[in-house]
């Protein structure tokens, strides 16, 4: 299985500030591919390059094979790659269910003309409510169908705003630390969650994390990204040994 | 004594109108959570577009060629008006069209700063706009610059009765309300609703799960300001003149109060909001014909009443009188069975039908 | 053309203490406050009311201090009553905005009820009036005939507004203020009451906006509607500078005035615009600015870039 | 009648008028020996036409047929089509539009409309021998009106007049006054002409009075300000004396009727009597005369009876026929300015202006 996301060179820097300094990296199909470094170390502004919020100063990212860099975030979506932040935006005062129906892509209903004409996007989104549905059942939330997404605890909503860029059909999904703010338990259970999908719908994920000693349990390859450059890859236990590595955490 | 038939055709056709402009804030206040502040910029646009179209097609129908803002123009607009009921009412649906559209394309246009700025520089925008909007009709000749025009003819210009056609234009206005009531309920209980609210609750989220927010808020605008448009055309119609001071920022703020207490995200609540001001009004003005000579002018009372009620509104109910449901649409019904389908014009169409039912006596099933 | 710069300086100096003040509320509270207007009502008619009721004239520095206080006092009581309410049920700043509609709107018509009866009691019109103070004459500055208002007006202006950035950047609580305005939730942690920076907020910014009225008011007559009608232009200048920044805000005043005293003047005398075009003008500059260049911290603007859709070329 | 809202400054003074007409109605109708009594419904119509056109509404509903007022031209328009329709009688005493001059309405105005007065203004002007000006008018209906029938009466006494508009409704004027000056200079005319409301024209003399040479032009003004209190200020008193700042104003001042009218309203209120007052309080009375001739409380029999009677009234502004179209045939015009009277500054009429002819003292 080849590459599903290429970035080739990528810098980017605000009013001077180099945030990414000519990055390079290759996230493999089926892989979890895990992004680590020290706070202001560019993680955030990696993923913002890939998801489409900023265009980058040079360099390329490609998705499948096609450029995406320069794309607006709603297009990169719709290309199959979805993204999740670090403090979950979740349409709070919605219920769960809305949230969830809100991913699928290019549903008819959703234009302005053919929306007033029920018959035209009904069984549409019959179909896709049957999908959500069988799909939260599956995940074992589906009982939370009703409540407002404000309702909910911290890991269902995680675990929401995951499910959304899956049921959106993404082949790549960005997660920017996913168990943070969590009690280790959840943390875990988070990323079995994770892990079960990836193998049961074949995606791919790429995940920014602090805990790093979740990570090293579940990635298959990790990036350490330190001052916006690149500095170290590998499997978990080569990283861990990686003596840069270690002081940049220990002095960064 | 009072004469409470007129009164409630009078009431009810501001109402009306209002009600109309209330809906269209609701969509984008409520719904998508656009701070429109310039929404009299729309329904003056419709009004002035209403007045220049009747007026010019009835001159030259009949052959007139004065300019359409001079005297002769409104002593032939006096005489004319009544003489041909087919081009009263073909006269009035056309300029409802155009409003619709001119207003409609204007606002589609406005949206563009809607992408370049957050909510707060959005409110100061528009309202700033719609000042533009009033500054500019004052000098825009065609329109009659300062003078505005007088003799818009009335669609019901022939029914001598004057409460017959007063009630006749209260039956149209309350039809065209009840057409932009049924399609805004349908189009916000739709997936397209749907995403409307997933804007109002966080845009850039919306964007990153592929909903492309500026298209989206632009045609939305479009047809927010569209039937605007037309709740101007109607004023038009309804008061026969158009001046440029008739749109100052004042009546948006009355239809946000009307908004803000009904309930934002629930065009019932929309409705009852637009009733209840349009009643404070009359009230204040009847109240001040009962006690005249009070210390305090009943229309300040009235005016304060309106400030305290939006932040009491805000305080204690946030969401309204009425606080919005979810979207209902076809995915209830996967989770709930059958009563998941019971949309609101479905709802409508029940009550309806069992009425009928009871109507010709049938025991109601 | 002296008076046209004269007229420049005079707006300049009275729409920035009306509009920094302003900025300075949104920065800390984040409120963009419709009531605004009505401070700098009030602070106009502090003076006038005054006079009138007494029928003798006072002192401007006295004027300056009755125009803070009722200022200061209804912007206090307006946070207490509207504002923090609201804001401890974490409401969004549009719900906060529509608020400071509803404030304004009551505070307006319960002055309009007043005037109304004082008017009856002391037989005067008050709708349409002018502060009595001992402030007359004119003085030679540099060739020119200059009146004393004006030099007294310019030199408040630039008395208030130095001391306001001494306050901000000096001391310990207008540093306070700023942490406040920069992260509430830091400032929460290291110990700043977050409840006192507001109220200290809403005394200066209230305070400032009614001697601006008061300034405003020795410059014209001034009615019940002068600070709904000022208002607008006073906005443009904040939003100028994007509502945060204090400085950009006076540039922004300066830009303002000039487009309303000089711009307008020129297109007038060379391109034949017409003098009532001069509302209009504002707007313009305000409109243009935000599409132009948006100000910093436009806040909520997308992350999106108006291009021509072309599908993503494949490599 | 606006209380609040731009023209508010005037509408409370009107109140008293409105009050004082009432009282001297019934004290005449009981002279007469007719039991009737009017009451006066007061009604704050903001100075917005919707509003204009609720307060109507409410009006009529609860059966009344004749309405004093609205002000403004605009509002009348907005109600015109409602009263035509529920015969209901509109006598407004300040509405000068030229453009609501209709035949066979039910709008009665109780004033000359802005034509007459603007070809007094001008008759005016010429007689002071000044063959240039400047016409500095409000942007609205009234000011634009004024404006184009002055520049055409002045242009065919062989006059020219510039024409400069300025936006209503703003709170200051200084930077307008600094243009008006500016192109004052460059056209170099003799004299200037203000077309304003209170607020607005008080203002902008307030400016001017500053103006070194605007200072030294003649100074001429149409009704709209007078009345206001600014005027009778020190400063700005002083300016109108230098500039010798001359108005017309539709009142015949000859009129004894009218001497007793201001001297009592004087005595009630302390200051002259405002614009249009004696338009507004004979307004009242024919209202009150035309229900009783009408016998019968009804919009379209008082319609016919107000001419009539109107043809006969003489009040405190004059003969109140009506032509065709319902508006003041007869208007006369008084030439006010500001004087100082006993110490303090006051209105004054210094002359009059009548069937073409202007009569000085």
């Amino acid at each position: 299985m080849g590459p599903i996301l290429e970035v080739q060179g990528v810098s980017k820097s605000f009013g001077g500030v180099e945030a990414l300094k000519d990055v390079t990296l290759k996230v493999e199909e089926g892989s979890v591919t895990g992004l680590i470094g020290p706070n202001g170390s560019g993680k955030t502004t990696l993923f913002n390059v890939i998801a489409g919020f900023y265009q980058p100063d040079s360099g390329r990212v490609l998705f499948e094979g096609r450029r995406i860099d320069g794309l607006n975030p709603d297009e990169v979506y719709n290309m199959g790659l979805a993204r999740t932040f670090q403090n979950p935006r979740p349409f709070s005062s919605m219920t769960t269910l809305e949230n969830l129906m809100l991913s699928p892509r290019g549903q008819i209903g959703e234009s302005l003309a053919k929306a007033p004409l029920r018959r035209l996007w009904s069984g549409e989104e019959f179909k896709i409510a049957k999908n959500i549905k069988d799909f939260m059942s599956r995940v074992g939330i589906a009982d939370l169908y009703k409540m407002r997404v404000s309702d909910l605890s911290g890991g269902h909503i995680k675990m929401v705003e995951t499910s959304k860029g899956i049921l959106g059909g993404a082949r790549l999904i960005l997660l920017d630390e996913p168990a943070a703010g969590l009690q280790y338990a959840v943390g875990r259970g988070v990323f079995e969650y994770i892990n079960s999908l990836r193998k049961s719908l074949n995606l791919t994920f790429f995940v920014i994390e602090h805990r790093i000693d979740l990570l090293f349990d579940f990635a298959d390859y990790i990036y350490v990204l330190h001052m916006g450059r690149l500095l170290s890859e590998g499997k978990p236990k080569e990283v861990a040994s990686d003596p840069e590595v270690i002081r940049a955490y220990i002095g960064g | 004594m009072f004469d409470v038939v007129s009164f409630l055709i009078s009431w009810l056709t501001l109402f009306g109108i209002y009600a109309i402009l209330a809906l269209c804030l609701n969509m984008e206040t409520g719904y998508t959570g656009m701070a429109n502040f310039g929404l009299v910029a729309f329904f003056g646009i419709g009004a002035f577009m209403t007045g220049y179209l009747s007026i010019s097609s009835f001159l030259s129908y009949f052959g007139y060629n004065y300019p359409i803002y001079s005297l002769d123009a409104v002593i032939a607009m006096g005489r004319v008006s009544d003489k041909n009921p087919i081009l009263n009412i073909g006269v009035f649906f056309l300029s409802l069209t155009f409003s619709f559209l001119v207003s409609g394309s204007v606002g589609y246009l406005v949206s563009y700063p809607t992408l370049r700025v957050g909510p707060a520089f959005l409110g100061i925008t528009i309202l700033s706009f719609g000042e533009m909007t009033r500054v500019f009709m004052r000098h825009f000749q065609p329109t009659g610059g300062a003078y505005g025009l007088l003799g818009v003819p009335n669609p019901f210009a022939w029914v001598q009765q004057p409460t017959l056609k007063g009630l006749l234009f209260l039956l149209l206005t309350f039809a065209i309300l009840a057409a932009a009531f049924v399609y805004f309920e349908v189009l916000s209980n739709s997936p397209y609703g749907r995403v409307l609210r997933s804007i109002r609750e966080d845009e850039v989220s919306s964007l990153c799960i592929g909903k492309s927010v500026p298209a989206v808020k632009a045609k939305l605008l479009f047809v927010a300001s569209g039937m605007s448009g037309v709740a101007g055309s109607l004023l038009a119609f309804y008061l026969g003149s158009v001046s440029p001071d008739m749109f100052g920022t004042a009546v948006t703020f009355e239809v946000w109060s009307m908004v803000i207490l009904g309930g934002r995200g629930n065009h019932v609540g929309a409705l009852l909001g637009a009733l209840v001001f349009s009643l404070l009004g009359r009230a204040s003005s009847a109240f001040n014909f009962l006690f005249p000579g009070l210390a305090i002018d009943p229309n300040y009372v009235r005016w304060m009443l309106m400030g305290a009620v939006i932040v009491i509104i805000l305080m204690y109910r946030p969401k309204g009188i009425l606080v919005e449901k979810p979207v209902r649409t076809e995915a209830w019904r996967v989770f709930e069975g059958e009563e998941g389908r019971m949309v609101f014009h479905r709802k409508i169409g029940g009550v309806i039908k069992k009425a009928l039912w009871w109507l010709m006596g049938r025991e109601v099933r | 053309m002296p008076t046209e710069v004269f007229n420049t300086i005079w707006y300049i100096c009275v729409y920035s203490l009306m509009a920094v003040p302003l900025t300075l509320s949104n920065r800390v509270s984040k409120v963009l406050n419709f009531a605004h207007g009505v401070y700098i009502t009030l602070g106009a008619y502090a003076a006038i009311l005054i006079t009138a009721g007494s029928g003798m004239r006072i002192s401007p520095i006295v004027a300056i201090l009755a125009a803070f206080l009722v200022g200061a006092s209804t912007a206090v009581v307006t946070h207490i009553l509207v504002f923090s309410p609201l804001m401890k049920r974490k409401s969004n700043p549009v719900t906060l905005m529509i608020a400071s509609m509803g404030a304004w709107i009551f505070i307006k018509y319960a002055f309009y009820a007043l005037l109304d009866i004082l008017q009856k009691a002391w037989s005067t019109s008050l709708f349409y009036a002018t502060p009595n103070l001992d402030l007359q004459g004119q003085v030679e500055v540099m060739g020119f005939e200059v009146n004393v208002k004006f030099l007294f007006v310019v030199a408040l202006t630039f008395l208030s507004l130095s001391v306001l950035a001494l306050f901000l950047t000096k001391t310990k609580l207008g540093m306070a203020l700023r942490a406040v305005a920069d992260n509430p939730d830091l400032a929460q942690i290291s110990g700043i009451s977050n409840e006192r920076v507001m109220l200290i907020t809403w005394l200066i910014s209230g305070g400032l906006a009614a001697v601006g009225g008061f300034a405003w008011s020795l410059f014209t007559y001034v009615s019940p509607e002068a600070g709904d009608i000022v208002i607008l232009q006073v906005f443009a200048c904040s939003v100028i500078g994007g509502l945060t920044s204090l400085t950009m805000t006076l540039a922004g005043s300066v830009v303002i005035s000039s487009a309303e005293n000089l711009f307008i003047l020129l297109l007038y005398r060379y391109l034949g615009v017409e003098l009532s075009f001069r509302p209009f003008l504002s707007f313009l500059v305000l409109l243009m600015t935000i599409l132009i260049r948006p100000p910093a911290g436009a806040g909520g603007g997308l992350p999106y870039r108006l291009r021509l859709r072309g599908l993503p070329r494949k490599v | 009648m606006p209380l609040t809202g731009e023209l508010s400054d005037v509408g409370v003074q009107w109140r008293t008028v409105a009050d004082m007409a009432k009282e001297d109605l019934n004290a005449e109708i009981q002279k007469y020996g007719i039991k009737a009594k009017f009451t006066l419904v007061i009604q704050d119509d903001k100075t917005s036409s919707t509003e204009a056109l609720t307060v109507v509404q409410t009006l009529s509903q609860a059966g009344i047929k004749v309405v004093i007022g609205p002000a403004a031209s605009s509002q009348v328009k907005a109600v015109k089509s409602y009263v035509d329709d529920n015969k209901i009688v509109i006598i407004s005493a300040s509405s000068t539009s030229p453009t609501l001059a209709l035949p066979d309405d039910y709008i009665f105005r109780t004033v000359g409309s802005d034509a007459g007065q603007a070809k007094a203004l001008a008759d005016l002007v010429n007689s002071k021998d000044v063959k240039k000006v400047i016409v500095f008018h409000r942007d609205d209906e009234y000011g634009v009106a004024f404006a184009q029938f002055f520049s055409n009466e002045f242009s065919t006494l062989g006059g020219s007049a510039i024409d400069i508009k300025y936006a209503s409704g703003l709170e200051d004027y200084a930077s307008e006054v600094a243009a008006l000056s500016t192109k004052a200079q460059q056209e170099n005319v003799e004299a200037i002409v203000i077309i304003t409301f209170d607020k607005d024209g008080v203002n902008i003399l307030d400016h001017a009075k500053d103006d070194a040479f605007l200072s030294s032009r003649k100074w001429f003004s149409s009704e709209g300000i007078h009345g206001a209190l600014g005027l009778t200020t020190q400063t700005i008193a002083a300016f109108i004396n230098k500039t010798n700042l001359l108005g017309t104003r539709p009142v015949f001042k000859e009129n004894p009727l009218y001497k007793d009218f201001s001297s009592r309203y004087k005595t009630k209120a302390g200051i002259d009597p405002p614009v249009f007052s004696a338009n507004l309080y004979d307004a009242i009375f024919l209202a009150g005369w035309s229900i009783l001739r009408a016998g019968s409380y009804d919009g379209a029999a008082i319609r016919a009876s107000l001419t009539e009677v109107a043809k006969k009234y003489y009040g405190a502004s004059g003969l109140n026929m009506f032509d065709s179209a319902g508006d003041k045939m007869l208007q006369d015009y008084s030439i006010w300015t500001v004087k100082l009277l006993a110490g303090t500054y006051q209105y004054s009429d210094i002359g009059s202006y009548s069937g073409g002819t202007i009569t000085w003292g």
